[in-house]
């Protein structure tokens, strides 16, 4: 299998120019084996100890609904899906071989995605509790490790607001996408947009070498991370989670059952949300930091 | 396959497939009969292995010709190194300038830019085939040439008088611009296409008194 | 009486050769054992070899060897060697590999891994000349024998006026005043300033520069593609550094050079050196696009020119600015360029400074009128606008600036032998019906303008002092040795006719000898500069007068009577005492030996004849003589050109009408041969005014016109149909034959009468640059945005 | 590896007799293969070792791919045809005049004697940048050299571009697009009928192929129908040079004449786009005129509505509306 493409520039000097496809292959076949062993696990996982009934006493207070994703991050969670999504079969399905005019759409989409980060980068520095998401949780990270590995192992311990495979997946798409993202605005300085004049000299061979290689690998990579996530969001289990990204909330019983309500303090917001979901930009706060 | 292999066989007397082929080519050594007449003791012999499949009957000045060609080797090199007729120039090898032009069943076409393997069963002429060649009478085009004191350092007259040729063979009247079109797939850098075209006029002439 | 040679059409005795396939071009020789020989050429504009690996390519079976710079004699400063590891332009010779067939050796360069690495590299001669521009070696852009490497580079404030369109004030390193320049703009009653682009122009003769070469007993055997011979053989001993007589140089024919060949070319030293290394025969087929690259090329200019006019369409003053694309190993056009102008304008008061850059691209040398071809095609229609503004007609300013006989020029008040350009004008204008034809100027048949054009174009045309070298043999022929080379200007034969003449011989019989050093030649000229027909019809001359000598001696020695009463008609010669056949008197000659047969030879001939003329000696009567006719001033031929076309002015489109050109180039001996050069020499003008280009990629430095379809030389149907040549016809006194030559100055006048017509089809509008594509003539029109920027070289 | 150019690599030659065999082979040997129809454009890809088939595909021994025959009132044109067949085919000299004027317009004679209609339709771009080996966007690489700044892309195109500016070189292509002539492409799956202007595919669609046609796929013949016989025909090309040049952009128009009435028009201009454009808004802007000369002008204004110059082609801009009016003026 070839990483990398590379070519003989008109100087006979060897450049890269992008990633192999081959790459492209792997991607597809890895997420494949992924999902289908992750479904074939989950299947014959021993079943989970039952979990211990809702604390009536905890649920006091804690209202029957509780808002997890303002409607503006919903929204831009899906303008983000659709602009990746379009952005991923653009890319890649002309190499599959069903050509179509795909530049275009690519890099428009591409723009809206780039605006829909920076709409989101600043929402969530000025109004979304930042470190809610970005906390990294060694210990709980080595917690779940072990009680993948071993159904026996004591369960670890609920997460505040974001779980702990959440937190790290964004972190990861983050920065896929960045890495994808900002090769991709430079890209846009080879082809044809309104913004700028073409010029492939603005860097050097072996400079845009990398810069398509990082496009490519995060291209690449992209195809494996959203067909993970996707997988998950129609898994039974966590349909909830994928509910509450359209409707914006959980219930009290997933919010008690996956969430620490320590972390993810919600009562005394009540009054609040029953005035209407999304209503209030985001109800929630997290625990501090800290206590992580 | 060895049957299709040996050239000489019908076109059309294919047996399971319908196709002839040339030769498998196996490597660039062993299928690099190089430019060098036949016979050259300094040839390795490994140079020569797949030879008699290539060895293949041409019609060239009237004579059949037999000659080993490989598959991607075009009519002109095979006309200048293998057959020794260097009449037929190489100015550009790219079917721009017309030096490598030669008759192709009459009709003048680019010797460089095409396959020797694609004018079997056809005839060629060249440079070397318009004298008679048992009295040595020239051609009317060069009997109209030598008349007209043609072309000036004359690398580009071989390939000049074929399509002279063609054009009196087609147009045996033709006028002084419809001469220059005929002949304008031939370059001469010496600009001598005034001169060039009063051959062609007088060659023309002498083909209608004949 | 025998006929009439001198002014006579007779075919050239090689023409049968040519047109049977029989002649044979340095690619049609072939020798026992021979190899093919393929260059590695180098990618970049400018690089040196940090390594080369070429053992797989060694490895490969039928891979004999390889030659590299390490093998070659080394170049110091500017020089070219014929292989280099440090490529000055992209397609530089960096190494060739010898294999027993060319497909192996194809394959064994691509096997063969070189690190280069990338310097610098400047392929606008101007961008050099910029404050921080590039220079095209690390070493600098200027070279002096004695100073060695330097830099020049003109100041921001010319480049503040350069940039504005105006013209600068640089330092220049070839700079000449004559007059009071300053002065005379200052009286001048109209002063026109201009900023005009040549382009640079590939030579792409037909035949590419392949060459053989093998090695027998120490002597060295080239079959080489060259314009002389005499002079190529002693080129090649000097290039590898051997006895000239250690040579045998074989070049029969030359499919075309134009000043690419003139003596041979670097690369013959290739197969030379090669064959030595490996003991076999080396072909190297050079094929249309290496010659693009190793072939040779006319260098451009970037110019500024001011010219002040008096209120007769007298031109007065000349402030010419030159920058010269000068190609890796220099080039001098521009000192022709400068002379041209002067003596073309006699402007009495000129100021002329020029500088030849280094560039990072493919060799220049002389083309056809070196120089002069190129100024007279930026000048005349700088001079059709003078008339305009001078409201007069355009064939009078060029007949009242024209120079008379009594001219002086260039920066030494150079004199001419003879002029008669006023002459060709008139003749020429005559024929064109140029009186006649001003009517149509300017007029519209739809979207189709017609225009009207005239080029004076003069250049060198000839030298002195060269050797003559013939023998009668006891077959009662006349064997003319030529040492000149075969070129297809028909020289080869027609300089041989006065001594046929004063032999009072048939031209069946003479015998041309000649492309081959190891049948004896004489000392020759190279063959470039037009310089053959006159010097050659002056050596033969003088060689045929000494043979006439010696006839008319040995019938006296031998019948009695005085020499002087002797002549010779009809290969006899006749007197008091009766009569012999030249047969005869060659057997007496060999029998009477001394100078008769050539074992005594004349002092004054050069050293390099005497080695012909010993191995001649005895073998019949000799005639060998140095041309010592003398005579004062330069040679120049003339050549006046008058176009019309009709310019498309919906597609830019030029479509030549009629053309006429005039030669002033002395007795005429050959007239189908000079008319031939005449038009074909101003079609090449009309090529590079009109369509030739060169085209380079600015951020790779790498040429894209290296094809014929994308360089563009002139074809059958860009060419006027409608063409008619005249000679002037008068003779040059310091010739005993008359005759100049007429290679070169055709090809400004083909070029300017087209520049200048397609400017007349404009209304006036001088694009000042060529080639006239149309694309920069329809831009010009619609007022669009410009193709190209004033000054952009080599854009095509 | 260094370069070396003007020796053609080893391949295999492969002749068959039939389209059946020829389609197998092609099939058989996929993206190795290379179709070889007069082999004006093949060869330089071959001396220039820049394309490498493994095994080339000789079409010249098909006698069906050979010939004009008639066919639907209309005429087809097996695609082995060669040029100079079409210029001196009676019929197309009478009846499709633009074809034959189209075909006399390229190259040379020789090259007319063995250029095929086929190989004049399908060859490759004449982008320099591209046919010099370099790794543009069209030989899979990831750049385009000839819209850099300062790039020479003097012939390069006005409109229609992504990412690739180079030009569809064909002559005939226009014409046959004003005739509304049909490509027939062969391959294992059966024949698929394309219209003329379709055929060619923009670098939108695939930046490495010039046409529909995709490497197993044959181009077996042109079919002419008998709607646009007789028409009234313009057809114009500027070059450089009047002969081995390719066009700085050509014209090729049909009008159906009602009357001094244009009924219907079909105009093409190439040397433009990266495929031979149909001007689909300037037939239904002259259609019901007389091509008088203000319809002529608007015409010409409504054929370059959008073109963009690169750095040194503005002058195609002017060169195409002019060719339109001339195009539209000329029924006048």
């Amino acid at each position: 299998m070839e990483f990398w493409r590379s070519v003989a520039n008109p100087w006979d000097q060897n450049v890269l120019i992008g990633v192999s496809w081959d790459l492209m292959w792997a991607a597809v076949g890895g997420a494949v084996l992924f999902l289908v062993g992750h479904a074939i696990w989950i299947k014959t996982r021993p079943a989970e100890a039952p979990q211990a009934p809702v604390d009536r006493a905890a649920a006091a207070g804690i209202p029957e609904r509780i808002q997890r994703h303002s409607l503006a991050a919903r929204i831009f969670h899906w303008t983000m899906s659709a602009t990746m999504l379009v952005l991923l079969v653009t890319a890649f399905v002309p190499v599959f071989g069903f050509q179509f005019a795909w530049v275009q759409v690519h890099w428009i989409a591409g723009v809206l995605l780039i605006a829909s980060v920076l709409w989101h980068v600043v929402h969530a520095i000025g109004w979304q509790d930042f470190w809610s998401m970005f906390q990294l949780g060694i210990d709980e990270g080595m917690a779940h490790l072990k009680h993948v590995l071993s159904s026996k192992a004591p369960a670890p311990p609920k997460a505040g607001k974001y779980p702990f495979d959440h937190r790290m997946y964004h972190h990861v798409i983050v920065v896929v996408s960045l890495a994808a993202i900002i090769t991709g605005v430079f890209m846009m300085v080879r082809i044809d947009t309104p913004f700028m004049a073409r010029n492939p000299y603005l860097f050097g061979d072996s400079t845009w070498g990398v810069i398509y290689v990082l496009h490519g690998l995060s291209g690449v990579a992209l195809i494996f991370l959203i067909a993970a996530h996707i997988y998950f969001a129609i898994r039974p289990e966590k349909r909830w989670i994928t509910w509450s990204m359209i409707r914006g909330w959980v219930d009290r019983e997933h919010y008690l059952a996956h969430h620490d309500p320590e972390k993810w303090v919600v009562a005394e917001k009540v009054a609040a949300l029953q005035g209407g979901t999304g209503a209030v930009a985001d109800a929630t706060v997290s625990a501090p930091r800290g206590e992580d | 396959m060895g049957q299709e292999e040996t050239v000489g066989v019908s076109e059309h007397s294919f047996t399971r497939r319908t196709f002839i082929k040339g030769v498998i080519a196996t490597g660039a050594t062993t299928s690099s009969a190089g430019y060098l007449f036949r016979g050259s003791s300094l040839l390795g012999a490994a140079t020569y292995q797949t030879a008699t499949e290539r060895l293949i009957t041409l019609t060239v000045n009237g004579q059949a010709r037999r000659v080993d060609v490989l598959p991607h080797e075009t009519l002109a090199m095979t006309l200048r190194y293998k057959l020794g007729l260097t009449g037929t120039k190489l100015g550009c090898d790219r079917a721009e300038c017309g030096a490598c032009t030669v008759l192709i069943d009459g009709v003048n076409q680019y010797g460089c830019s095409m396959l020797t393997h694609q004018v079997r069963g056809r005839s060629v002429t060249t440079i070397e085939g318009l004298e008679n060649p048992d009295t040595g009478e020239l051609s009317v085009v060069q009997k109209a040439v030598m008349e007209e004191g043609g072309f000036q350092c004359a690398f580009c007259a071989p390939g000049f008088i074929m399509s002279m040729e063609a054009l009196i063979a087609e147009n045996p009247n033709p006028t002084r611009e419809e001469a220059a079109h005929a002949l304008s797939g031939n370059l001469c850098r010496c600009a001598d296409y005034h001169k060039i075209l009063n051959c062609a006029m007088r060659a023309a002439e002498l083909a209608r008194a004949v | 009486m025998a006929e009439k040679l001198i002014g006579a059409d007779i075919a050239p005795p090689d023409l049968h050769a040519k047109i049977t396939g029989r002649a044979k071009f340095a690619e049609d020789f072939r020798a026992p054992g021979m190899v093919f020989a393929k260059l590695l050429l180098s990618p970049m504009p400018h690089a040196r070899v940090r390594s080369m690996d070429t053992s797989r390519a060694l490895a490969m079976p039928g891979v004999i060897g390889i030659l590299t710079a390490d093998d070659v004699p080394a170049r110091e400063g500017p020089r070219e060697a014929c292989l280099t590891n440090e490529p000055k332009y992209e397609g530089e010779p960096v190494l060739a590999v010898a294999a027993v067939d060319e497909e192996t050796a194809a394959a064994a360069i691509e096997e063969i891994e070189i690190d280069f690495e990338p310097l610098p590299f400047v392929v606008d001669p101007l961008e050099s000349l910029r404050p921080s521009g590039p220079n095209a070696y690390t070493e600098g852009n200027q070279f002096s024998g004695e100073d060695g490497w330097s830099q020049l580079k003109w100041t921001a404030a010319d480049f503040a006026l350069i940039d504005a369109g105006r013209m600068p004030n640089p330092t220049a390193p070839i700079e000449w005043t004559k007059g009071d320049p300053e002065a005379a703009f200052a009286e001048s009653s109209l002063v026109l300033e201009e900023v005009i682009v040549h382009q640079s122009l590939t030579h792409h003769p037909m035949e590419p520069r392949s060459n053989m070469a093998y090695w027998e007993n120490g002597r060295l055997f080239a079959f080489v593609s060259t314009q002389s011979t005499q002079q190529t053989k002693f080129a090649l001993a000097g290039a590898l550094d051997m006895d000239p007589e250690d040579i045998t140089l074989v070049a029969e024919f030359c499919g075309g050079g134009f000043g690419s060949k003139i003596s041979g070319s670097t690369v013959m030293q290739i197969p030379a050196l090669f064959s030595r290394k490996i003991g076999r025969p080396v072909m190297l087929r050079i094929t249309r696009y290496e010659e693009n690259y190793v072939g040779r090329a006319r260098p451009g200019f970037q110019s500024w020119l001011k010219m002040g006019f008096l209120p007769n369409g007298k031109c007065n003053a000349i402030d010419l600015i030159l920058v010269e694309d000068g190609g890796p190993y220099g080039s001098g056009d521009n000192g022709t360029a400068g002379m041209t102008a002067d003596l073309t304008y006699t402007p009495r008061n000129m100021r002329f400074r020029a500088a030849s850059m280094y560039t990072n691209t493919p060799p220049k040398a002389a083309q056809r009128g070196p120089g002069g071809a190129q100024i007279i095609a930026m000048m005349e229609p700088i001079l059709d606008k003078a008339a305009r503004e001078l409201g007069m007609d355009r064939l009078e300013i060029r007949r009242i600036n024209a120079p008379g006989p009594d001219v002086t020029f260039g920066p030494r008040d150079t004199t001419l032998t003879s002029v008669h350009a006023r002459e060709a004008l008139d003749q020429g204008a005559q024929m064109f019906d140029w009186a006649g034809k001003q009517a149509l100027s300017g007029q519209r048949n739809g979207s189709k303008v017609t225009g009207l054009g005239i080029g004076l174009s003069p250049y060198t045309a000839g030298s002195r002092g060269r050797d003559g070298l013939m023998l009668i043999r006891p077959d009662g022929r006349l064997y003319v040795h030529q040492g000149i080379g075969n070129l297809g200007t028909h020289s080869i034969a027609d300089t041989a006719r006065p001594a046929a003449e004063l032999l009072g011989l048939d031209w069946d019989d003479v015998t041309i000898v000649w492309g081959d050093s190891s049948k004896g030649m004489p000392r020759s000229t190279v063959q470039a500069g037009s310089q053959t027909t006159h010097a050659h019809t002056r050596a033969n001359h003088a060689a045929g007068m000494d043979a006439l000598r010696k006839v008319r001696q040995i019938a006296a020695a031998t019948l009695g009577g005085a020499a002087s009463a002797y002549s010779v008609d009809g290969g006899r010669v006749r007197g008091p005492g009766g009569s012999m056949t030249f047969a005869q008197v060659a057997q007496r000659a060999i029998a009477m030996g001394g100078e008769y047969d050539g074992h005594v030879l004349p002092e004054d001939i050069h050293a390099q004849t005497v080695p012909a003329a010993q191995m001649l000696a005895g073998q019949g009567l000799m005639g060998v003589a140095r041309d010592n006719y003398g005579g004062e001033g330069s040679i120049y031929s003339w050549v006046a050109g008058f176009a019309m076309i009709e310019l498309d002015h919906d597609t830019g489109v030029v479509d030549i009408k009629e053309f006429v050109g005039v030669t002033d180039c002395g007795t005429v001996l050959h007239p189908r041969s000079l008319g031939a050069q005449v038009l074909g020499g101003c079609i090449q003008g009309i090529g590079m005014a009109m369509t030739q280009r060169w085209v380079f990629d600015p951020q790779w430095g790498v040429p894209f016109a290296n094809r014929l379809y994308t360089a563009r030389p002139p074809g059958f149907l860009d060419i006027p149909l409608n063409a008619r040549w005249g000679a002037v016809g008068i003779a040059d006194p310091t010739s005993p034959v008359g005759a100049k030559g007429i290679g070169e100055p055709p090809v400004g006048a083909g070029a300017a009468a087209l520049a200048c017509a397609v400017a007349d089809a404009m209304g006036g509008v001088c694009l000042c640059r060529t080639p006239l594509t149309p694309d920069i003539i329809l831009a010009e029109l619609e007022g669009r945005v410009a193709a190209h920027g004033r000054l952009d070289q080599h854009v095509g | 590896m260094a370069k070396i150019r003007d020796m053609i690599p080893a391949f295999e030659l492969l002749q068959p007799t039939t389209i059946e065999a020829a389609i197998d082979l092609l099939d058989e040997h996929r993206s190795g293969a290379w179709v070889l129809a007069g082999g004006l454009d093949s060869f330089d890809w071959f001396k220039d070792r820049i394309k490498r088939p493994s095994a080339v595909i000789d079409l010249g021994g098909i006698p069906e791919l050979t010939g004009i025959r008639d066919a639907e009132g209309g005429l087809e044109i097996g695609a082995m045809t060669t040029l100079t067949s079409i210029v001196r085919h009676p019929r197309i000299r009478s009846e499709y005049s633009i074809v034959a004027d189209a075909a006399e317009h390229v190259a040379t004679p020789q090259i007319r004697n063995q250029g095929t209609m086929g190989g004049n339709l399908a060859q490759d771009t004449r982008c320099w940048y591209y046919r010099s080996g370099w790794p543009c966007y069209r030989a899979g690489g990831n750049t385009c050299y000839a819209s850099a700044p300062q790039a020479m892309n003097r012939e390069h195109c006005i409109m229609g571009r992504s990412r690739c500016v180079a030009v569809n070189p064909s002559d005939t292509a226009p014409a046959l697009i004003a005739v509304d002539a049909k490509m027939i492409v062969e391959n294992t799956s059966g024949p698929k009928v394309y219209d003329a202007e379709d055929f060619f595919i923009g670098p939108s669609i695939d930046i490495t192929r010039m046409t529909v046609m995709k490497p197993r796929d044959l181009l077996t013949r042109v079919h002419i129908p008998a709607a646009w016989a007789n028409a009234e025909f313009y057809y114009e090309k500027v070059r450089d040079r009047g002969s081995w040049d390719f066009q700085l952009v050509s014209i090729a128009a049909a009008f159906r004449m009602s009357g001094g009435t244009i009924e219907e028009a079909r105009i093409a201009v190439n040397g433009v786009a990266p495929y031979p454009v149909r001007l689909d808004a300037v037939e239904r802007l002259v259609a019901g005129t007389s091509g008088d000369e203000a319809t002529a002008n608007r015409a010409g204004d409504l054929a370059i509505a959008g073109a963009r110059a690169l750095r040194h082609n503005d002058y195609k801009i002017p060169m195409m509306r002019n060719l339109v009016r001339r195009a539209v003026g000329s029924v006048a």
